[in-house]
């Protein structure tokens, strides 16, 4: 019998699987498909301090093999979780990590200082890299300085582990992580979605109604797989991987590649099932191949 | 809801651009409840990536039928399968119209454009067997989009059909139809599905003469089932205005909760 | 009847469908398929001053409706190609651009003045941006200051028109075709591939045999045409937009989106045919929207 | 090189992990030779996106077979394909084994492993007709890898088996079955197809008992017509080696010109 529980050091998971923020709603709402105890954890959809209206629509485009979002982090704010969905998440026996946002630093410092005083949340991921809030696509992930200053500030006044989210939308994915990492974060994360737009050949306008949005699925596979290989090869913190992945095999990949966990994001929407499925393929893998601990493979890429 | 990843089409039937499946799902047909819907898992490779969303057009014991009109890649696939085949659907999705024993005896009108029809034949007849006097409304371009006038007429349903190229029953949109026929029959209530413009006509007549209407809505869904807050439509409740996640709380609405956008 | 020319001011093409490097050989591999004197024009693949050897196989690794590819510009050189394939190219009626490449500024240079001198060519694309030569995928186009100095250098040394392709691998795609436009450009072409990776979970060795290389097809189309879209608005040279093209509704994006005509590359693969079926459907396209002359809907894209 | 978008699988044949279509393409029949191969598009979809090599397995006037494996996502796509449905071919591509006539009354080995078969079997045709006693070593891992040892049997050509796993004829590996046979009869010439190690082998057997032979090569291919370099392989001609496209040059090269890599 393989062990699959991954330690992350600061954290760790009874196996390397882990539903992404903004696919899986609170985390309640897949219960209905999905015993939620079986997954490696859950990490919310992204938290502003205050309630967010989001975006109007439309806020979805399917393109080839991917997906186009626009929510626009709409979402019920810090105090209104922490009363209604947080309760309900503790009855459930996995690892819950918040997916925090902020309009300036100090947002993100609220958001975090709020929650830290409740139970029942792990760790936060900063999401320091939605591409479809402001117009332009502009977030803090784009800049190292910018990214050093917020992790370092959240990290004062957060009691609990912090994992900063990249954006894919850099030239150097390796110089902004090695900054979150000098800014004291415990764990990176990435690849959050690439700045992408479709247009309507007949109306002539913009499919999305924000113009611009954040692109998902299979069809960046092969370009955050090359991203995460970067930074896991730079940075001495725990790298969790995501992008793409649908599959076991593209699971692998990323662990290969040298991620000690990966993150399921899109797949969630079309096969509510997806998480379950990979941990169970994952399992087979390992026993095919006679891999006592799954974190046996981890970073095992031979150049 | 219910994963049922291999419910058998049972049975086909196609028209130029329409097809209608009839699908084997106890567990789906035991619960479902008109205006909700069932999302589809075109083919398992990830193109097309998402779940299509098709209404529930009619319950049997074991079975669901849906009816759906070839618009795109994903319907031009599954409309390309044949009986037997298998497919990975969930549902029952979302909340319906609201069936209320108070219509009994009444007269309620169901307008339904091209492949709105969908979910207002199963509507009507649990209304019909809640004893209202079910009057439908199907409109088209032209008479190649009234695939199912014949079905719904040996149901024995008062059917009122228009054409905009005059090719069968009344010409003009089914909106001028309802304008006329309502001149001499007020509805006690009116339900709706169908092209955006159609719906919002038909939301202003309903405030106008104050006929309630429930409307239901579409919009791209990533989901189908909350998770992704893609399917927002801009609603009214308890006096607030909101993006409201239409595969949750609706697809259907009233008149008083669309904001219509333009 | 539609008039399908665009001009370019630099440069006159019969339609905007142009045959983008690497995807159509020398030219002359699809005749066998395509009468070449239909197309808007030819890139030729990427020649550096002498033949290079290319990268060992594997070159190729299919995703999720996209294409990884390290061919590693093998290639014949100036010298071969010029008393070779020119000749037989000046046959053909419709433009021949060179794509050219360099190790270094000088050679950009050499490629340019040597070719300058030969009849048949009309412009010259600098691949500046070509992900898979060296092992890290770093090249010229990542960097404003590089691309500014080598466009100054060569244009210098051209007698002919130049096109600065951009690599979609930035922060700040606006930025580089800011510095191509400062350093003399007469056009801007993007987007080159995405540098990704895949990995056999099997072998645990990466599926390329350069580990890393570009990403092209569908997959990659709602990113390069948003960096299409942004560089269109902020240039006032003409765009060439190119990224996952393969069909008239594709391409009627990108020049809806501003690109002055487009590139397809990646669609010869699969449908030798495919520039002429795209030709052939924007004439369908614009005589049904009773256009005139397809530079109408350059830009038109209503926000 | 020709473009037969609509190509008609006239028949088709399957066991377990095979397939066998034969497909009507006049025109590519007619110009086809043994070790040329067709590139298929899969699906009209971007997915999967490049089309899929298959080596010409037979040749009739009006139709070409191909006989192919299923292994990953395009084969098993293909291989869901009944006859009737229509194919987007293109081909012949690339130069084949080279058949001269000085075979005449010499005997010729074809090793084949697994799908490997699938170009020696038209190679077999016309090496007979041209007059060279043809032997057919055909391997496979087991019994069910030698779909078509009836098909070679019933064309009379003298055919030896070899199983990995002993559940039909040899047992072993089919070159240690060659290494058998060759003690008693040195062939002419030998065409090899099958797996890297198994052709590795044999180009050894080849030049270390010098008897002539070709190999047809296999690499992922991007477009099958010479345009994008995808598909090279490391050959040495005129004492130069580089790397050529085996689309194009190949995909059959001699035991002299091919460096095989670990
Ligand atoms: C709750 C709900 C219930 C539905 N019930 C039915 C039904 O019973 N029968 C039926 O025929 N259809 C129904 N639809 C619409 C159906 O889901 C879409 O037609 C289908 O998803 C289109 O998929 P496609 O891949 O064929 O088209 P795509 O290739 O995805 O799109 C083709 C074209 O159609 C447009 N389009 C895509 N989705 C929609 C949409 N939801 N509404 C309008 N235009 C769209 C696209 O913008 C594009 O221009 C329903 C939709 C919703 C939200
Ligand atoms: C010139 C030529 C002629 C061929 N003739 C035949 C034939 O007659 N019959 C036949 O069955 N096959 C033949 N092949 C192999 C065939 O093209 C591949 O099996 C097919 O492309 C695999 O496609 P897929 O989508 O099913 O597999 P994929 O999903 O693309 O790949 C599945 C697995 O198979 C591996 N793979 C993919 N392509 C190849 C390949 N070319 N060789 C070995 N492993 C591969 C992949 O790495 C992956 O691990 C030929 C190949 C070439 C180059
Ligand atoms: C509909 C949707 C909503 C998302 N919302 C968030 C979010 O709130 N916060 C965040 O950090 N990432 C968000 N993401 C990004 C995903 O978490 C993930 O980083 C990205 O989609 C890539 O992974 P995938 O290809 O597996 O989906 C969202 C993605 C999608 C598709
Ligand atoms: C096999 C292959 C070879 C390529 N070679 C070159 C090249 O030599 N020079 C260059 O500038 N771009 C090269 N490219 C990039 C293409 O020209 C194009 O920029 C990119 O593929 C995106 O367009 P597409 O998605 O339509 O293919 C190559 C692409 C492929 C797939
Ligand atoms: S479709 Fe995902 S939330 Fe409604
Ligand atoms: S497959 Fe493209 S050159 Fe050989």
């Amino acid at each position: 019998m393989t062990d699959l529980g991954i330690d992350l050091g600061f954290l760790k998971l009874k196996n390397p699987v882990i539903a992404a923020s903004g696919t899986f709603g609170y985390g309640l709402e897949l219960a209905q498909f999905v015993d939620l105890n079986q997954l490696g954890g859950i990490v919310i959809k992204g938290l502003y301090f205050h309630p967010r209206p989001g975006n109007p629509p439309p806020r979805l485009v399917e393109t080839s093999c991917g997906l186009i979002n626009a929510i626009g982090l709409q979402g019920i704010g810090v105090k209104k979780f922490s009363e209604e969905i947080l309760p309900q998440l503790k009855k459930i026996n996995t690892v819950i990590i918040v997916n925090v946002c902020g309009e300036n630093e100090q947002e993100y410092a609220s958001v975090v200082d709020f929650l830290s005083k409740k139970e029942g949340i792990k760790a936060f991921e900063l999401n320091i890299s939605c591409p479809n809030v402001e117009k332009k696509g502009l977030c803090p992930a784009l800049d190292p300085d910018a990214t050093f200053s917020i992790v370092r500030l959240v990290k004062k006044s957060s009691r609990l582990p912090i994992i900063t989210k990249l954006s894919p939308n850099v030239t150097n994915i390796e110089e902004i992580a090695l900054s979150a990492q000098e800014g004291g974060s415990d764990g990176i994360s990435l690849t959050n979605t690439f700045l992408a737009m479709a247009v309507d050949v007949e109306t002539r306008k913009p499919k999305l109604a924000n113009v611009f949005g954040g692109l998902s699925g299979p069809a960046i596979k092969p370009i955050a797989l090359r991203m995460v290989y970067q930074v896991a090869n730079r940075v001495n913190i725990p790298v969790i991987g995501m992008g793409g992945i649908f599959s076991s095999e593209d699971a692998l990949e990323f662990m290969i590649a040298g991620a000690k966990a990966v993150q399921v994001g899109t797949a969630n929407l079309i096969d509510p099932e997806a998480t379950l499925k990979i941990i169970k393929e994952l399992r087979d893998y390992c026993e095919k191949n006679e891999i006592k601990m799954i974190e046996e493979i981890i970073g095992t890429l031979e150049i | 809801m219910i994963k049922e990843p291999q419910s058998r089409i049972a049975r086909k039937e196609s028209w130029n651009d329409y097809c209608l499946f009839s699908i084997e799902s106890p567990r789906i047909a035991q619960h479902a409840r008109p205006g909700q819907f069932i999302m589809i898992r075109v083919n398992p490779h990830p193109y097309p990536l998402l779940r299509r969303p098709f209404s529930i057009h009619s319950r049997a014991k074991n079975t669901i039928e849906i009816f759906f009109q070839r618009i795109g890649v994903g319907t031009t696939l599954l409309a390309q399968k044949e009986a037997d085949a298998l497919l990975d659907i969930l549902g029952p999705s979302g909340n319906g119209f609201s069936l209320n024993t108070g219509l009994k005896g009444k007269t309620v009108f169901l307008i339904g454009g091209g492949r709105g029809i969908a979910p207002l034949f199963f509507l009507a007849q649990e209304l019909a067997s809640l004893g209202a006097f079910v009057n439908i409304f199907y409109g088209g371009k032209s008479i190649s989009d009234l695939c199912l006038k014949e079905k719904l007429e040996k149901k024995g349903f008062n059917l009122f059909c228009s054409t905009e190229d005059g090719s069968f029953g009344f010409k003009g949109l089914v909106t001028e139809l309802l304008d006329e026929k309502i001149k001499n029959l007020i509805p006690e209530k009116m339900f709706v599905c169908g092209p955006e413009e159609m719906m919002k006509k038909i939301a202003y007549i309903s405030s106008d003469k104050n006929i309630p209407a429930e409307f239901s809505l579409e919009s791209t869904m990533g989901c189908g089932f909350g998770a992704c807050w893609g399917c927002v439509r801009r609603i009214k409740r308890d006096n607030a205005e909101s993006w409201l996640k239409i595969c949750e709380e609706g697809p259907v609405f009233s008149t008083e909760e669309i904001i219509w956008q333009l």
